[in-house]
């Protein structure tokens, strides 16, 4: 992820996608050919109530532009209610880095089920649009030398 | 040495000369005493006493970068630490008072190896501010310093009567710096009397006289053993409030940072107060507990440093008198040390 | 005539006596004068003998809460990680409440780490306790020598000032704003319950700060936060913080860097809050403790303002509603969310 | 004020090569690394005595202190036998042969082999991987025979497949000048040797006090079990030398992480005498 002044900045995403649902939506996105654009980095978690604070407040730490955090439908959840324990924390996570003034739309949240393919490929397009207009990440980029 | 008189505006003008060549920081008047780049002598604040943050900030920089490297695994020179670029740009730290530049003196025993402090001492000249009026908190004459103390500093600066001040140099470069001082004049002798009268007149009551040598008769492991550790200890909460406030806690740590193609070696203040400092990779924590940490700040200033060295590792400032979230005074702490 | 608080200091001293002399409990946690002017120890009375030392003013800032898990702990026999309890009744211990910490007590006992049997709770109506930093702004920074407190006025000298403060202009904003200062659950009651207090907005400072743009937020975070020497006296004295190792601990991997390097600063100002999410009281421990001003508190506000907003919970009310991230309604607002943007509901602020 | 630009800068590490890897123990969690340094200058410059330490150093990860388990004898090369358990432990384990790291030091005070030791009988006595820096001692004094008297070895492990330096071991055992009982916890299939805690074997052997010296290493526990047999035939503490350890980060007596009340591990130590260390906190 390093910068590169001479070439075009491109945004760079980082997506935790759930196993069950999003991830498998992302896959249908791909077998079916829906074009989204190649700016996201996917790491796949068993469930979104995986997706600590922490590992999204690290991402932009080491530098993402922005972050998707997607999981199954309310009630699709593939362990009952693990999404519905994280939309909790991910309302308050998402008010909170708003009132320290981090830009709304850095950090996303989306819900895609493993059939939403098309829905998949919008979401990223939608995220990535968001992202490019907001420009480079600087808040909360940990720099060095 | 020289020994110069100034007025408000002759300290204005001369540090003004000064920003020329150095960067200057002296306690900031919009910022309760906190160190501050200034540029102007109307943003120095110097009637709050003591300064909320140490001096040590400048000395122990956070982070002090020790060592910069490539992460790249093509790079031919990958992994291979080199040494930071030096800005040469050197600092004056205006407004030091006595407690706080004694402590550069007092934490370059033990670092006497480490060319990085060395170099921050010549990279940070001290201008001192003696105490006409020290705090309650004060107590740097029990630890063997002087609200009128010059140790550690380049220049000593006393208000003499207000808003005049007599500068006295302490270290050559000090007298080099008095030089660039157009606007001053030659103290006289009346000054040079009222300074001397001073000296003789601001005092801090105390009835602890030679601490230092009361504390190293004691045996050490009496003093260890002594059951006051687990009182104090009690109400600790175990931050490092008074560790990061101390101008005499040197203790660091050593980190590795990488990101993007590169890394750096840093050192940063680390504190005694938490469990981390000394745990083993194994689990095993060998001051695991809270009393064991408490106990070793204090026997670390008060008698493993002096042992070694020769003077308490504490000056007296009373940051972590004033600042401890539960009250624990170190004055005390030292009255039950010496009546052990 | 004497004061309010040393009514309540008699109170608290007989109790505490009957409670150790009765061996009712092993021990009082109280508080103790400090040795400067506007300080108050947090204090252990083992012995009837010691209840004399304990005193009771606007300067027992701290939680006292926070000392109860390893005070209890203390009484238990050392045992082995997985090892059951030991058989029969454990020691108990006494304790000072007010609203907020009787609400952390709550939240400790929800989370398993005090035992209701165990603890002997002194409820006291909670009047709003001093912040020393106001009280040190309105006097210009100058050196207080001396501060006697009477039940409105503080009396506050310097070696070359005297001065009368009105006791509620420095109170602490967290008890400005403060709804429940009665004592939520104890087993003795000190003083009279006040009742609910109306604010007229108890989210005033919270507000003002969402009404920024985000760039004046950003700006507002840097500032506020950059004085942070990392010493965690926040976390430490925060009676919801008691994980064997801390987030900023963790090695493997390293969440946050070790130095005051501002990323890694306010990094961990926001994981801190975050994690206080649900469960913080606004007792404003963090704050008080805190030796170079850092308004860390609001960070808490802000959650506990959200919290409140979206799912109807405050922290510790009641022992038997549960934390409300450890649990959900599946109508919880998720106006947030990019694929349920059409519906209504809350969710951003 | 010293001049600066003639001091070492003690933080910088020689940059040195992973030379060779072996697994040492069945368990694959002890590896020894041999390494070289990469500049000739360094190694012309190094020169360490058994007991010392280095700082082992991966840029990225840190740095961490391991016992010199080569002796000075051992020329050209540094080899370090490393228990993976933190940060910078499995990132050195996960390494290949030719990759670079750093090495600090030598550190720490060693044993006193060319003072002390000399003319002594010696008794080593060693558990599990503890053996490293008395490896390095050992080695040395065999090259320097003729300087100490008789040499027993008493060194145990859990398993046979957890003892370190199996083919040096069975060289040693061949020999005639050396007494060398090693020793497992528990019967294994296989295993012809002795069979015991290390304790037991050391009051077995008993080896005697006079004109004598014991260097100890192992789990604190071994240590503790130790002494008991050996004080019974009229050993004392100051016959008996430790190697402490301690977390450390500097290395040379600054950075305040590994002191032991007043000592600092890396600096005074990492060597003491048993008499020394008794009159010390139990802070290790």
């Amino acid at each position: 992820m390093g910068t590169t002044s001479d070439k075009k900045w491109e945004p760079k995403i980082v997506a935790f996608l759930c196993n069950w649902c999003s991830y498998a939506g992302a896959d249908l996105a791909g077998v079916s050919r829906f074009q989204y654009p190649p700016n996201i980095r996917i790491i796949r978690l068993p469930c979104s109530g995986r997706v600590s604070a922490n590992m999204i407040l690290d991402a932009l730490r080491s530098g993402a532009d922005g972050v998707l955090v997607s999981g199954c439908h309310p009630g699709d959840c593939h362990y009952i209610s693990g999404n519905l324990f994280a939309r909790r924390r991910f309302a308050l996570l998402t008010n909170l880095l708003e009132f320290v003034g981090i830009e709304p739309g850095r950090v996303n949240f989306s819900w895609i089920s493993a059939s939403e393919a098309e829905q998949f490929a919008q979401v990223v397009k939608e995220v990535t649009e968001t992202v490019r207009k907001l420009g480079p990440s600087t808040r909360l980029v940990k720099r060095i030398g | 040495m020289k020994v110069l008189k100034f007025d408000r505006q002759a300290i204005g003008e001369w540090l003004s000369k000064l920003a020329e060549d150095y960067d200057i920081y002296a306690p900031g008047e919009s910022s309760q005493g906190t160190w501050q780049l200034i540029s102007d002598y109307s943003q120095i604040d110097i009637k709050s006493g003591v300064p909320e943050k140490p001096v040590k900030n400048f000395l122990f920089p956070q982070p002090e970068t020790l060592l910069t490297f490539s992460t790249v695994p093509d790079d031919p020179d990958a992994f291979k630490p080199r040494e930071p670029e030096d800005s040469g740009r050197k600092n004056v730290i205006f407004g030091v008072r006595p407690c706080d530049a004694r402590s550069i003196s007092l934490n370059a025993m033990p670092y006497e190896k480490d060319t990085y402090y060395k170099a921050n001492m010549e990279k940070n000249l001290i201008i001192g501010l003696t105490c006409n009026t020290p705090c309650s908190t004060c107590f740097c004459t029990w630890t063997g310093g002087s609200p009128m103390g010059t140790e550690g500093c380049d220049i000593s600066l006393t208000e003499i009567e207000k808003d005049s001040f007599v500068a006295r140099g302490v270290t050559e470069r000090g007298d080099k710096l008095l030089c660039l001082a157009t606007a001053a004049s030659e103290a006289s002798d009346q000054d040079i009397e009222k300074l001397s009268g001073l000296e003789k007149d601001v005092a801090i009551s105390t009835d602890i006289t030679a601490l230092e040598e009361t504390l190293k008769s004691k045996d050490m492991m009496e003093l260890y053993n002594a059951p006051f550790w687990k009182d104090i200890a009690e109400r600790c909460v175990n931050c490092g409030t008074c560790t990061f406030l101390c101008p005499t806690c040197y203790c660091f740590d050593i980190q590795d940072e990488t990101l993007h193609g590169r890394g750096r070696r840093i050192r940063c203040q680390d504190s005694c107060m938490f469990p981390l400092f000394t745990l083993h990779a194994s689990g095993h924590n060998p001051r695991g507990d809270k009393v064991q940490r408490v106990r070793n700040r204090f026997m670390h200033k008060l008698k493993y440093f002096p042992d070694r060295f020769g003077s308490v590792s504490c000056v007296g400032c009373g940051r972590c008198v004033r600042d401890c979230p539960v009250n624990i005074d170190i004055r005390e702490v030292m009255r039950q040390m010496l009546t052990f | 005539m004497s004061t309010l608080n040393e009514k309540i200091t008699e109170e608290i001293r007989s109790q505490a006596e009957r409670l150790l002399s009765s061996g009712e409990v092993a021990a009082f946690l109280g508080y103790e004068a400090g040795s400067l002017p506007m300080t108050a120890r947090p204090f252990v009375a083992r012995k009837p003998e010691d209840v004399s030392r304990l005193v009771w003013n606007s300067f027992c800032v701290l939680n006292l809460s926070n000392y109860l898990p390893s005070l209890l702990k203390s009484f238990e026999p050392q045992r082995r990680p997985g090892e059951p309890p030991p058989e029969g009744p454990l020691p108990k211990v006494g304790v000072i409440a007010t609203g907020c910490w009787s609400r952390n007590i709550v939240v400790q006992i929800k989370e398993n780490q005090v035992d209701r049997e165990r603890v002997v709770i002194v409820g006291i109506p909670s009047r709003g306790m001093v912040s020393s930093r106001k009280v040190k702004d309105l006097v210009n920074n100058r050196e207080i020598l001396k501060v006697i407190e009477e039940d409105h006025n503080l009396k506050v000298s310097g070696s070359d000032f005297d001065q009368e403060i009105n006791r509620w202009d420095v109170v602490r904003d967290n008890c400005l704003t403060c709804v429940h200062p009665d004592p939520v659950i104890y087993d003795i009651l000190i003083g009279n319950p006040s009742g609910e207090r109306q604010v007229s907005d108890r989210f005033e400072q919270v507000n003002d700060i969402e009404a920024k743009t985000h760039e004046e937020r950003w700006e507002w975070f840097t500032e506020a936060f950059s004085a942070c020497v990392r010493c965690y006296a926040c976390r430490n004295v925060c009676p919801l913080c008691y994980c064997p190792t801390c987030f900023v601990d963790d090695s493997r991997p390293q969440w946050v860097g070790k130095s005051t390097d501002q990323t890694d600063t306010l990094l961990f100002h926001i994981l801190r809050a975050y994690h206080c999410a649900g469960r913080c009281t606004d007792c404003g421990s963090c704050e008080s403790a805190c030796p170079v001003g850092i308004p860390m508190r609001l960070l808490t506000k802000k959650l506990n303002k959200d919290v409140l907003e979206m799912y109807q919970s405050e922290a510790g009310m009641s022992l038997d509603e549960p934390l409300p991230l450890t649990t959900y309604n599946p109508a919880d607002p998720q106006g947030f969310v990019l694929t349920e943007r059409s519906e209504k509901g809350g969710g951003k602020s | 004020m010293s001049d600066i630009s003639k001091m070492k800068n003690p933080y910088k590490p020689y940059s040195a090569r992973l030379d060779n890897i072996k697994v040492e123990t069945e368990d694959g969690n002890l590896k020894t690394f041999r390494i070289v340094l990469e500049e000739k200058a360094d190694r012309d410059a190094w020169s360490h005595v058994a007991g010392q330490f280095a700082m082992l150093s991966i840029a990225g990860k840190g740095e961490i202190p391991i016992g010199i388990a080569s002796s000075p004898t051992e020329q050209g090369y540094l080899l370090f036998t490393v228990n993976r358990a933190g940060v910078v432990t499995t990132a050195l384990h996960n390494m290949r042969e030719g990759d670079r790291i750093g090495v600090r030091g030598p550190l720490g005070n060693g044993f006193p082999v060319d003072t002390e030791l000399k003319g002594k009988n010696i008794v080593i006595i060693a558990g599990g991987f503890a053996f490293t820096t008395l490896r390095a001692t050992l080695i040395y004094m065999l090259e320097n025979r003729s300087d100490y008297g008789k040499i027993t070895v008493i060194y145990g492990a859990r398993t046979p497949g957890m003892l370190l330096y199996r083919d040096e071991l069975e060289a040693w055992q061949a020999r005639d000048d050396v007494d060398i009982h090693v020793t497992i916890d528990r019967e294994a299939p296989g295993w012809d040797g002795l069979v015991g805690f290390v304790p037991t074997i050391a009051g077995q052997v008993a080896p005697s006090p006079e004109n004598a010296a014991a260097l100890i290493c192992g789990p604190p526990i071994m240590i503790k079990f130790t002494m008991p047999p050996l004080e019974e035939i009229g050993w004392t503490d100051d016959q008996v030398y430790l190697s402490l350890e301690n977390r450390m980060k500097c290395g040379i007596g600054i950075c305040g992480h590994c002191n032991v009340g007043p000592v600092y591990v890396c600096n005074d130590g990492p060597v003491f005498t048993r008499a020394q260390v008794q009159k010390l906190p139990v802070e290790y």
